[in-house]
């Protein structure tokens, strides 16, 4: 008998506080085991953000700080120039780093920081109970929207674009989680992510598109199909960015 | 000079029990009553328990229920715990006795609202039962209802009317 | 013979259905009659012969309540 | 006024604030304060009026300068943590003195703390924490009524007095429902406004500027006293407290908000279990503080106790500012945990014959 | 101790901090701290020590919470608005109990104000204006040698009591060049970080996280006694003035700082001219406020004056907490306007045979 | 006897606070010209920031309101939002726009807010004595960077590029104002954005490479050719978006 | 005859040279005798003859120090 | 116990008044005073005028200088205007003769440098009168300057010298 799927010991015996079928549970799990198969769990440090995501502390078996609302790249700045080798990574929500905290990220991008940045994008505020987000679909009805986005509330940020921009970073990809292949495929994008950390090739990047079924009052089910099907026509899925074989630091 | 009413509305976050204690509160209103509904809120609450304080009183009162709680609605073990330091001898109690084992007044609402077909509204049994038993007119739920629930699908309404009345005839009451 | 054992660790389930939708065998479901001490129905298998030991449940689990083994032929 | 509505203090704010007439909102989602946003977002553009979704605390205290500068009638709102932020925002409206209305539900603290009600935001909203020598007018309702009175009042001093003025409640107050009765006209608007930066140069035959630099240090100590003077003017008028018993002698609890709602309650109980005539005396301005009226009100006590629901903030304030004889106690909780009126009937039991404690910090 | 060198304040306290053993330093330009910034990014990457020039004040403390979790010795500066900034993050690194230290250097306000010297940021450093039950350590220089002295006093007591610490200088002490010496011994590292999110939960066997979110009430309410325990401690521990003249009973002259540093010239040329024997008592902590050793300082004194480049921030404070028979006074400037001996003298003069004044508001 | 050349009437009396030869003051008197030939000056608003343009509310004969550093965009927003018929502008320095404002731009572009905002670069703080800003170009030596710009402190950070990727904004463009022609241009530019605003075609932003000879330590004249030679190379002049006749609002 | 005529408000000037710079005539120089209240040297025209009346002096003065007119030929 | 001395420089920000008042306050230092300077300082002051006070005391005192003034060195109008109320009987005051037209002791500094071809090192030469006046030692002079504008060009620091020189030996003093 062999174990096909475990729970992975990147993960602390903390229940998770999501609701059912929020992917930001899948997520977790899929940095938790990368952290995990690059045997790098004992030297990582988590920075959780504010949002549903705020507990991250509690769930990844790493050391960890809480950090801001929107200011987690740069408290990540902060400890990762203390201890630049230590993987330091934040997991921040689309409130937390594309409104509140842009030019917090766009600045750690900018300076290159040697950090893991993962990004969890539900087009939406969850922990707050739904207002919209800079990354809130047009149409998409919010709590603060409540006639669906329109353009004076301003258009769906793209994020994943704009830190591509940036002159030096290493890598900026956009996944989803809302299938097997997807869910496989930011897995390894996650890994990439850190890997580039671990070689000290700069900024990287993982936006992962993710239900919030709560807030967009779908079942988990039809959430998924939500992400693939409408999400990604704003948010196209793709490596933004990629830097090879250089060393920056 | 109207009895003043202390309920404490307690259960599952999916259980409905906030709801409960708002139409309470909307009861009062229509009583004359000076009304305050004070509930447990936050995200914390997904998926935990949740609670509300509701208060109807003559003069304004604080929003907060003590050892005064004159009716509690409990609807699980951890509301049970939680609230049982506040009963008193003179406090009317129903609980779910289908989750909750304990010598208390109550109902399996869970098994009722399955039996009649109303699982989405069970939490209306609830309501009904509260309503009888504070003495006030079957009217004024329904009223109540009318206007909270304006906008729901006409099936839901109805179900919530039919759990309603399940619940003012109900014996246990 | 089924292929793989799926176990499901109860307390941590939220009924939210997603490992059902990912079976590709379709052997999953929640269980109508129980709820677990957070109040949530909880995902159970119906057809456990069916299994092919394929993982897909847990990894769309979102609460790490699924292990999967497979079983020796 | 109009009938009696069952509303929550979130939402019965964000309506009464429409029909006081508010002209503009500027808010940033944060719990406890999220339904006053959401249903701003609801009635302000079906009213006509202007309503924003900032992107971050900051941006939302900079529209609202921006707005108010430009002459309008506007509010925003916030908790602990969003407020702390806004914080150099509400010196510059100070500054150049702007009149504006921030509504302030606080949650539990310090840091990130946690969501539950506290009035651990004493200091935050008294004494400002941006910077200079300014002043911010504080209300602090302790129902949804007064919630939605003190909006109302919030517009007439800010206007009246060109000044930041801050509803303080707590989470409590902005979550529950209650009955309530919201205005049903608007206030009406200042006489005045000709010092705003409206775009209506020609009309008004001079350019207007909101600004709050002057690299003269002598123009800016000018300023300094001008402000001065008009704080002091405030401090006179508007200082205000409510005795609720000003028949009862045997001492009194000094409380604001929440814990003044719990307060009355235990001195019912303080009344009925132990004859003792207790009167609560109930803060309604926090700054300007009711030095004056509170030293008349406790005049002669041997014993007031403070209750509020942090540790000590306003305790110390009370001691500072009564400078009498008479013995100040302390009762409170913090971080969320709600006083009980069991708390204050014991604490007042417990400290009513002792010696001045020293408690805050 | 080394040699005499002629350093300019913010140079000064710059080169001590690096030589008391500052691992890391984050900052944002703001007059008049700007040679502070400057000079750590010449000295800190020169010596294998960590400096950012951060995107912002709020960046900055961000990444001083960031460093200081992670169990380094760290520092930020800036000024006035720059502080308001900051003060969600210095909750913050309260609430998680992070040694940091943080340098004000004010100028005058409100609002942009000027870049001039003023103490008007007493209430934005004194009292916070982040949210919740927290307070900051604050020591107030009134030379540059006090200011580089007061540095290291900073590191070690933010190390010894887990808290934010702040030295509070005015625009003048950080720009004048001054005489001075500066430490050649980095303090010893604290025994104990073991609680530093480091990443070294290997070596350690078991995690260390760096937070200050409660969502349990009865935890949150847990902690905050246990942070006003420890504030208490430090109230009874820290609090600090220097009684200059001890001898002296005729009267006083209260102030921090600059002002003080005018006082004392103020004190000798009362008795020179006038035949007074004031003394002059010098604030060297802000918070805690040296209250008791204060009222002992004035005890059976008919008159106190407190002298402040602020419109009555600190009389307010002296007035409350000294709640004895002694007549305070007040004189002050605002605005960048330095208080002159002539003021302080006039001042006495003028009001030492009066009447208890209200000026503060 | 005609006049060729005369001070405008967008300009009020007071003498400028520059410094001999900056630039600011050029820009200053092309953004008062287009809004005395434009015929809105009496209905414009000027935003200043926190820059050696703080005192630009007394410069520009319009309504003024001096913002905190960096939050320029939103107090604007504020205002236009009361008064949508008035013309709004904001004037920042890349300090104050690009570092601690950044959030502040970026969301204000996202909106779409109908204003336009001067974006003066100088690659430098001018007002606080000479440190980095975001746009110090590789190896410039500031107060801060004493060795020259590292990419340990961020690549310079090209703003027009980033805001052009807004999805709906009006029109980006850099100019410089460095010699005769690059003047008229800058000139020609600003009247655009401006006209943009009347058209409510929505935000528009001019960015001008402009010169700080004080923190260069470069003469007035030297420093106009540093701009042209030096930092057009990390700066290239161009329009980076321009939406035609679309109205918005 | 001098084609412009170019007039400097002497108290605004401070001296950059960016005008000298400008002029395509090469007759603008600082006056090196004297300083206005401000302490600045200031621009003066040495060569009137010779202006065009280009204007190219006074778009690149920075403080609007210098009129320039067009003279009747 | 040494005199105390309270300088105060004034002039155009191009003057170069605030490194007279460093460099005397560099002599203090080596005298074994303590010293203070306190520069006008910000940006406001580019192109406008510059001040700092300079107190070279035996316990420190305060850092700003009033009617206490012992020397001033005002190179300007706006300098005289704004110190003249602080000078005494006993100040000893050198102005800028050729920007001031008072009855005042001085020098035409701009002409003498010019005259010299030191033109900027003017600022020397009123260092050098301070010096002398002071009662110093020439050397002092030499040494502080020294110290102070290590790094500059050769032929600078000659003309400094130079410039110091000239105002060292100055009959006017
Ligand atoms: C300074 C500050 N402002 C606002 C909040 C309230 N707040 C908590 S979470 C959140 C938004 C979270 O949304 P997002 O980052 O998208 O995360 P999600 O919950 O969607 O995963 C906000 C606004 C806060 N805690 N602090
Ligand atoms: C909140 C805040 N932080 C810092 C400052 C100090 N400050 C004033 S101007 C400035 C930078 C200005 O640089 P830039 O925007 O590039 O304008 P420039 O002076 O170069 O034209 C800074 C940091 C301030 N006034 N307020
Ligand atoms: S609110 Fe949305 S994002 Fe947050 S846990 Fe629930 S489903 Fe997930
Ligand atoms: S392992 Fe595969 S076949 Fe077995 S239950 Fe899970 S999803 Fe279905
Ligand atoms: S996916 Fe996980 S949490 Fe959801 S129903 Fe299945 S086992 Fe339960
Ligand atoms: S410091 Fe630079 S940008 Fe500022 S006025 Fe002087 S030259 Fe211009
Ligand atoms: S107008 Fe032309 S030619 Fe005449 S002075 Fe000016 S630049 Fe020279
Ligand atoms: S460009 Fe203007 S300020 Fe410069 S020297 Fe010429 S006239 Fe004077
Ligand atoms: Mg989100
Ligand atoms: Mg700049």
């Amino acid at each position: 008998m062999s174990t096909v799927f475990k729970k992975t010991g990147g993960l602390t015996d903390t229940p998770f506080s999501y609701c059912p079928g929020c992917t930001h549970g899948i997520i977790h799990r899929l940095v938790a085991e990368v952290l995990e198969e690059l045997g790098i769990l004992d030297r990582s440090i988590t920075i959780a953000s504010v949002g549903c995501s705020v507990f991250a502390y509690d769930y990844f078996n790493t050391d960890a700080l809480q950090s801001p609302h929107g200011r987690a790249p740069a408290v990540a700045t902060g400890v990762k120039r203390m201890h630049p080798d230590k993987i330091v990574f934040t997991y921040q929500g689309d409130g937390d780093l594309a409104s509140i905290g842009a030019a917090e990220i766009i600045h750690a991008a900018n300076r290159n920081e040697n950090i893991t940045v993962i990004f969890v994008n539900n087009a939406i505020y969850g922990m707050t109970g739904g207002q919209m987000a800079p990354t809130t679909l047009y149409n998409q009805v919010t709590t603060t929207t409540p006639l669906g986005r329109e353009a004076i509330s301003g258009a769906p940020l793209k994020m994943s674009e704009m830190i591509a921009t940036m002159e030096h970073i290493a890598y900026v990809e956009r996944c989803m989680a809302a299938d097997g292949p997807s869910i496989m495929k930011t897995k390894r994008a996650i890994r990439k992510a850190f890997e580039c950390q671990m070689n000290n090739e700069g900024f990287s990047m993982i936006e992962v598109l993710s239900s919030c079924n709560i807030g967009w009052k779908l079942s988990p089910v039809e959430s998924l199909n939500y992400i693939k099907n409408t999400m990604t026509q704003t948010f196209p899925l793709g490596v933004f960015r990629e830097r090879k074989n250089e060393t920056n630091h | 000079m109207k009895p003043t009413i202390k309920l404490v509305c307690a259960g599952f976050g999916g259980q409905g029990v906030l709801s409960v204690g708002q139409l309470i509160g909307m009861c009062g209103i229509e009583l004359g009553y000076d009304v305050s509904w004070m509930p447990s809120y936050g995200p914390e609450m997904r998926g935990g328990t949740a609670n509300c304080h509701v208060v109807l009183s003559n003069i304004g009162q604080s929003p907060f229920i003590g050892k005064d709680m004159t009716h509690a609605l409990l609807m699980n073990d951890a509301a049970f715990n939680k609230f049982k330091p506040l009963i008193n001898d003179d406090t009317s109690v129903v609980i779910h006795t289908g989750l909750i084992h304990q010598h208390y007044p109550g109902c399996d609402f869970s098994a009722l609202a399955h039996e009649h077909g109303v699982d989405k509204s069970m939490n209306m049994i609830a309501f009904g039962m509260l309503v009888k038993s504070l003495g006030w007119d079957e009217n004024l739920g329904y009223k109540v209802m009318k206007s909270k629930f304006k906008g729901l699908s006409k099936s839901l309404i109805e179900n919530n009317e039919k759990a309603f009345r399940l619940g003012f005839t109900h014996e246990s009451v | 013979m089924p292929k793989g054992k799926v176990t499901f660790e109860e307390a941590l389930c939220k009924g939210c259905e997603l490992c059902v939708h990912a079976c590709p065998k379709k052997i999953l479901k929640l269980d109508g009659q129980r709820v677990n001490a957070n109040g949530y129905k909880v995902a159970i298998i119906f057809d456990p012969e069916e299994c092919i030991a394929c993982g897909l449940c847990a990894m769309f689990c979102p609460d790490t309540v699924i292990t999967v083994e497979r079983l020796a032929q | 006024m109009s009938k009696v509505e069952f509303l929550k203090g979130n939402e019965a704010i964000a309506k009464a604030a429409l029909n006081y007439g508010l002209e503009a909102f500027f808010g940033y989602p944060i719990t406890p304060q999220n339904e006053l946003i959401e249903t701003m977002s609801n009635i302000m553009p079906a009213n006509g009026r202007v309503f924003v979704q900032a992107e971050s605390e900051i941006a939302a205290i900079n529209m609202v300068y921006g707005a108010a500068g430009a002459g309008a009638r506007v509010m925003t709102s916030s908790s602990s943590v969003g407020i702390a932020l806004k914080q150099e925002g509400i010196s510059f409206c100070a500054g150049s003195e702007l009149p504006c209305v921030i509504v302030s539900v606080s949650r539990s603290g310090p840091g990130l703390g946690g969501i539950l009600p506290a009035q651990s935001d004493y200091h935050q909203s008294v004494y400002g924490g941006g910077n200079g020598d300014y002043r911010v007018i504080v209300l602090a309702p302790a129902s949804v009524q007064e919630a939605v009175d003190d909006v109302g009042k919030a517009f007439v001093l800010a206007e009246k007095y060109r000044n930041p003025t801050m509803v303080l409640l707590d989470g409590a107050i902005a979550q529950m429902m209650a009955s309530v009765k919201l205005p049903t006209e608007p206030l009406p608007y200042p006489d005045n406004t000709s010092w705003a930066a409206s775009g209506a140069a020609k009309e008004r035959g001079s350019r207007n500027v909101i600004n709050s630099l002057y690299l003269d240090p002598t123009k800016l100590y000018a300023h300094n006293q001008k402000l001065h003077a008009k704080y002091r003017e405030i401090a006179k008028n508007e200082a205000w407290l409510i005795d609720h018993q000003p028949e009862s002698h045997d001492g009194a609890i000094i409380a604001y908000g929440t814990s003044a709602k719990i307060a009355l309650g235990a001195v019912q109980r303080l009344k009925d279990e132990h004859g003792l005539n207790v009167k609560c005396i109930q803060l309604r301005t926090l700054w300007p503080f009711p030095k004056q009226a509170l030293k008349e009100a406790i005049k002669g006590m041997k014993f007031a106790l403070v209750a509020e629901m942090s540790m000590g903030q306003l305790f110390q304030d009370v001691l500072a500012f009564t400078r009498t004889d008479t013995v100040i106690g302390y009762v409170g909780k913090a971080g969320g945990e709600i006083i009980t009126s069991d708390d204050i009937v014991l604490g007042y039991l417990a400290q009513m014959g002792g010696e001045q404690i020293e408690h805050s910090v």
